[in-house]
């Protein structure tokens, strides 16, 4: 039953639109347009988004107290590659690299505006929450439908390849147009990770549940087979949930708990520990605060709220966390405590006596 | 899922190996190599043999259709070894011997030597082009029996004598409703004053009335858009 | 056989008349329509985009002769083959990383078929250091990934031990013999007679004048008798082996029973695409090993003082 | 399957015999796992004995929960129809960076209350097997050379 209550609330593949969305990309015509019309163009784009939107004082107004109770937004990223880094203690960790490129928050609803929106589903887990809409990757605005692109017009930025809805409360609202970078975590932070697996298209039963299937030679039409589904005549037929050939991949997965190692403030691009981050390399994925309670934010050290802003004082280009060993430093070497020294010492004398 | 690993070692890297240059945008090169099946030549070993008789074919004429997906592969090949018999000359053996296996007739070892290579030597794009046809039945193709549904493709090396495909552009597009609402708005643009300020001062800039007028003119594009595709429909 | 050939013939004049056109080519904006985008620093295809063409011609060589070697010298620095596992921003960032830890170390050049010594500080180990002395066997791996495997005989034991290249708890990799091998994969060296692969822990470096042209060593080794762990005798075209002795009926047993099972491909070095996806073009290559001869010229100077310290010591 | 010693000679002559069939070419003893022959490595008189005898021990059972064995995990023999305990000292499969890896799957003789039937060990012993938590301390007292 559970897989059951599961595919209710929990889309586990796809997400049709909402016939009342905005239609998203403009149809694939060909303008034939003429030189200087291409021209001007791409001279409007630079002129009015080129540059991005600067938003100054705009922090020191809705400067707040982060609260254990407050949630702050996300950011959106993509999955660069996997590489190795290396501890103080000489242990090899493997690193996911996720670049954060120009996110923006495009507009914010309050906890009223919310609710009016939250379709019946969903209702219950929204409760009281407000919501903030984010954006990834500004692109040429002539790909998309007008309407797409006019919702970006009170932001004052060009249209987004990416947008996401996040659950916020309300003391974490943000203007539109506020940028978001890399840095509104910390190395050292834990973090949830959403995103889409690979795809492996429609697969059989050895690959997608790991049967064991049969013996190749001995037998007649018994290789990658399920074999039997069901049994009896009482129980009838096969149960729900058997495990069978079907698509396999591209299923909606969070990490939870995951370190933060490293952050490249230059490229914003935050190294994860762990290979496991769902998704190929280059697929969009999702980061949020934890819901790990044992691994949530403290009073104690409490992150940038709302978000991180640029202030006078310029970050270093690599933030690291305190057991990660940096490549510019030195060798690792060990040092031998004294009781190893005099086991060293009278291991060798026994030594020299046997021979 | 569980990947099981194999026991076999892992294989040194060719990467290495030798310098290559770099195929341009034009040359579609797949992930893997495409199947090309026939009766008499299967396998890896025997898809050559069918890419080579295209070639002959090609050096030969210039110009050839067969199957899309048969020119997707040939086109690669055809390139790759036309690029080795520049670098390398006449008088390397290995290239010999890779010319003398795609190519079935002799003569045209000679014509890949002396016409083609002096001809695409100053070439920094591709030295084919292929264009895709609609699947056509032609009468010789049901006389012959040779009845399929794949989509045709025409492969041609370029700087060939033989007329040209396409046809020639003459067409003015200034007259096309998107140039002219373009024009329009492009005067008050290059008039106004946020061009102006752009070019000497890079800055956020307010949304204005003339930028309004711009999207009624992306709205009216996209209705027009839609029409011309039901035109295409009737 | 002519009947269709000059069918093709007629076709080729007849094309414009009967058949739409689509041509190939991309246009303006829409790059190829239904392709995947994986953002900016992505190059999923194998070819080169449209926006960085090519303005030298095809037919000349890109990259100049004093680079030529620097492929076979650092061989980690080329991304992988896969076209789906690379990322330019990944790569500068990890070329960065791999170019600070060689300011901490000097890691000097080596090949397949090389003699060397390294230390490790080991926390097991008595001391917390150990050195271990062998052949290099076999490189693998790209970038901070790569890793080379030593091959030593000691008390008739054989012993093999990989290591990461770029792991910092390596405090020295030295040089003792600087030569090359006929292959660039000697682990059938596990077979081999064992007078091929035991060198004495304390060997003595060789000199060498700087500059001087890396020998190689032709030498084909002796097989014991089979079984062995695995059929060393590969036939395929880009991974054969010269440096074994041949075998009074082995070798043809191995080619007969591949071209049995299919795995063998008569015509593969003929295969100028498969050749094509293996390598790295030398498009992509030339800003890397522009950005390493850069560093090489910097640091020459550091690591020549390093060097004459070292000589003054012994 | 391959034996150290002998095994080599006893191919070669069945070989002679049929070609083809006792061709084997897959890879040998990656993994010491229940039913692999191990190579006795200490000075034991009964480990030389099996040795010199061409039978060497095989392992029946495993102190681990995979029951595939690593470096340093004890494991119960059958040689020469006794029936013994044993620590794991050396590996053909590819192991981790900085481990090495031996061309034979080798072990030491223990008695049952973990004291080593011998008084030397004759080949190299990796450096892993001096931490702390595997406790050898009694069979790292007789070792060699480490590597």
């Amino acid at each position: 039953m559970s897989a059951f209550f599961k595919n209710l609330y929990n889309k586990r593949r796809t997400t049709h639109p909402f016939r009342w969305w905005i239609k998203r990309k403009a149809d694939s015509f060909k303008p034939e347009l003429t030189k200087d019309n291409q021209k001007f163009i791409d001279d409007y784009f630079q002129t009015n988004f080129s540059t991005p939107l600067i938003v100054p004082d705009l922090f020191n107004k809705s400067q707040k107290v982060w609260t254990p109770e407050s949630r702050r937004v996300g950011l959106i990223a993509r999955k660069i590659g996997v590489y190795p880094m290396w501890l103080k203690d000489g242990q090899r960790i493997l690193t996911t690299l996720l670049q954060v490129n120009d996110n923006h928050v495009i507009k914010c609803y309050n906890s009223e505006q919310f609710a009016n929106q939250v379709i019946h589903q969903d209702r219950y887990r929204y409760q009281g929450l407000a919501c903030a809409i984010i954006g990834a990757e500004s692109d040429h605005f002539i790909k998309y439908s007008a309407g797409y692109a006019g919702l970006f017009v009170e932001a004052g930025l060009p249209p987004k390849k990416k947008l996401t809805k996040v659950p916020i409360t309300d003391d974490a609202l943000l203007p539109p147009g506020t940028p978001l970078y890399a840095t509104h975590f910390r190395p050292g932070d834990w973090v949830d990770i959403f995103g889409l697996t690979i795809e492996h298209g429609f697969q059989g039963v050895v690959k997608r549940w790991d049967f064991a299937g049969g013996h190749p030679i001995n037998t007649t039409k018994w290789k990658r087979r399920p074999g039997a589904i069901g049994h009896g005549r009482r129980a009838g037929g096969p149960h729900k949930g058997k495990k069978m050939p079907g698509h396999m991949g591209r299923e909606r997965k969070t990490l939870n708990g995951v370190e933060i190692m490293r952050i490249n403030t230059k490229e914003n691009v935050i190294y994860v520990r762990g290979p496991a981050v769902p998704g190929e390399t280059g697929n969009f994925c999702y980061i949020f605060d934890t819901k790990i309670i044992e691994k949530k934010l403290t009073e104690k050290n409490p992150p940038p709220f709302p978000t991180y802003f640029p202030g006078d004082n310029e970050l270093p280009v690599d933030l690291y966390h305190p057991d990660v060993h940096r490549f510019e430093d030195e060798t690792i070497q060990f040092v031998e405590t004294e009781k190893e020294q005099q086991q060293r010492r009278t291991g060798a004398k026994i030594a020299k006596i046997r021979k | 899922m569980v990947r099981h690993y194999n026991n076999a070692l892992p294989r040194p890297s060719t990467a290495n190996k030798k310098l290559i240059p770099i195929l341009p945008p034009e040359v579609k090169v797949k992930r893997g190599p495409i199947s090309l099946n026939k009766v008499w030549y299967r396998g890896s070993s025997g898809r050559l043999i069918v890419i080579g008789q295209h070639i002959t074919q090609l050096f030969k004429f210039e110009r050839i259709t067969l199957d899309y997906h048969h020119a997707l592969e040939v086109q690669g090949y055809t390139e790759r070894l036309i690029t080795e018999a520049m670098r390398n000359g006449d008088r390397h053996i290995p290239t010999m011997e890779l010319a003398d296996f795609y190519i079935h007739e002799k003569q045209l070892v000679h014509k890949l030597f002396k016409v083609l290579v002096p001809r695409y030597i100053d070439y920094t794009d591709s030295f084919t082009k292929l264009w895709r046809l609609s699947p056509a039945l032609s009468r010789e193709d049901i006389i012959t029996g040779k009845v399929r549904h794949a989509d045709k493709g025409c492969l041609e090396l370029k700087g060939n004598p033989l007329p040209p495909i396409e046809p020639p552009k003459y067409i003015s597009r200034k007259s096309y409703l998107t140039n002219v609402l373009l024009d329009a708005a492009k005067k008050d643009f290059y008039a106004s004053k946020q061009f102006s300020d752009n070019q000497t001062s890079k800055k956020k800039v307010e949304t204005s009335a003339w930028l309004e007028n711009f999207n009624s003119s992306l709205e009216l594009i996209s209705i027009y858009r839609n029409q011309i595709s039901d035109i295409k429909h009737i | 056989m002519v009947l269709p050939r000059v069918i093709k013939l007629i076709h080729s004049y007849n094309v414009p008349l009967y058949c739409q056109l689509r041509s190939a080519s991309r246009s303006w904006i829409y790059k190829g329509g239904k392709g995947i985008d994986k953002g900016k620093g992505f190059s999923f295809t194998y070819t080169s985009t449209p926006d960085d063409k090519r303005q030298i011609p095809l037919s000349q060589k890109l990259i100049p002769e004093e680079l030529e070697s620097m492929r076979l010298k650092y061989p980690e620095f080329l991304p992988s083959t896969k076209p789906e596992h690379r990322n330019k921003i990944k790569t500068v960032l990890e070329h960065n990383d791999m170019l600070q830890r060689r300011n901490n170390i000097d890691i000097p050049e080596f090949y397949v078929g090389s003699i060397l010594a390294v230390t490790v500080s080991d926390p097991n180990a008595a001391g917390k250091i150990s050195r271990f002395l062998g052949i290099c066997i076999f490189r693998e791996g790209t970038g901070l990934n790569s890793c080379f495997t030593l091959r030593n005989i000691v008390d008739r034991e054989g012993i093999e031990i990989r290591y990461d290249l770029y792991n910092p708890t390596i405090r020295s990799i030295e040089v003792i013999k600087l030569e090359k091998r006929l292959d660039q994969d000697l682990r059938y060296l596990r077979d081999a007679e064992p007078q091929y692969s035991t060198f004495p822990l304390d060997m003595e470096p060789e000199l060498r004048k700087e500059g001087a042209p890396v020998p190689v060593n032709p030498i084909k080794v002796k097989m014991l008798p089979l079984p062995w762990s695995i059929d060393w005798f590969k036939i395929r075209y880009q991974h054969q082996t010269y440096g074994i002795e041949k075998m009074r009926g082995v070798w043809e047993y191995y080619y007969k029973r591949s071209v049995h099972n299919r795995h063998h491909n008569e015509y593969e070095q003929f295969d100028l695409m498969k050749e094509y996806r293996s390598h790295i073009p030398e498009d992509a290559q030339l800003p890397i090993w522009n950005k390493l001869s850069d560093y090489e010229k910097s640091t020459s100077e550091i690591k020549k003082k390093a060097r004459r310290a070292k000589m003054i010591k012994r | 399957m391959s034996f150290p010693g002998n095994s080599r000679l006893l191919n070669q002559i069945s070989l002679l015999v049929n070609y083809a069939r006792n061709f084997n070419t897959s890879q040998i003893l990656n993994q010491a796992r229940i039913g692999t022959f191990m190579r006795v490595v200490d000075n034991s008189a009964l480990g030389k004995q099996a040795m010199l005898d061409g039978k060497p021990p095989k392992i029946i059972g495993i102190y681990r929960k995979p029951r595939i064995a690593e470096l340093g995990t004890k494991v119960i023999v059958a040689i020469k129809g006794q029936k013994k305990k044993g620590v794991v000292v050396g590996l053909v499969r590819l192991q981790k960076p900085f481990v090495p890896r031996f061309d034979s799957n080798n072990m030491v003789l223990m008695d049952d209350k973990g004291n080593p039937l011998g008084t030397r060990i004759l080949v190299p012993i990796p450096n892993l097997i001096r931490k702390e938590t595997y406790g050898l301390n009694k069979i790292i007292a007789i070792a060699t050379r480490f590597v």
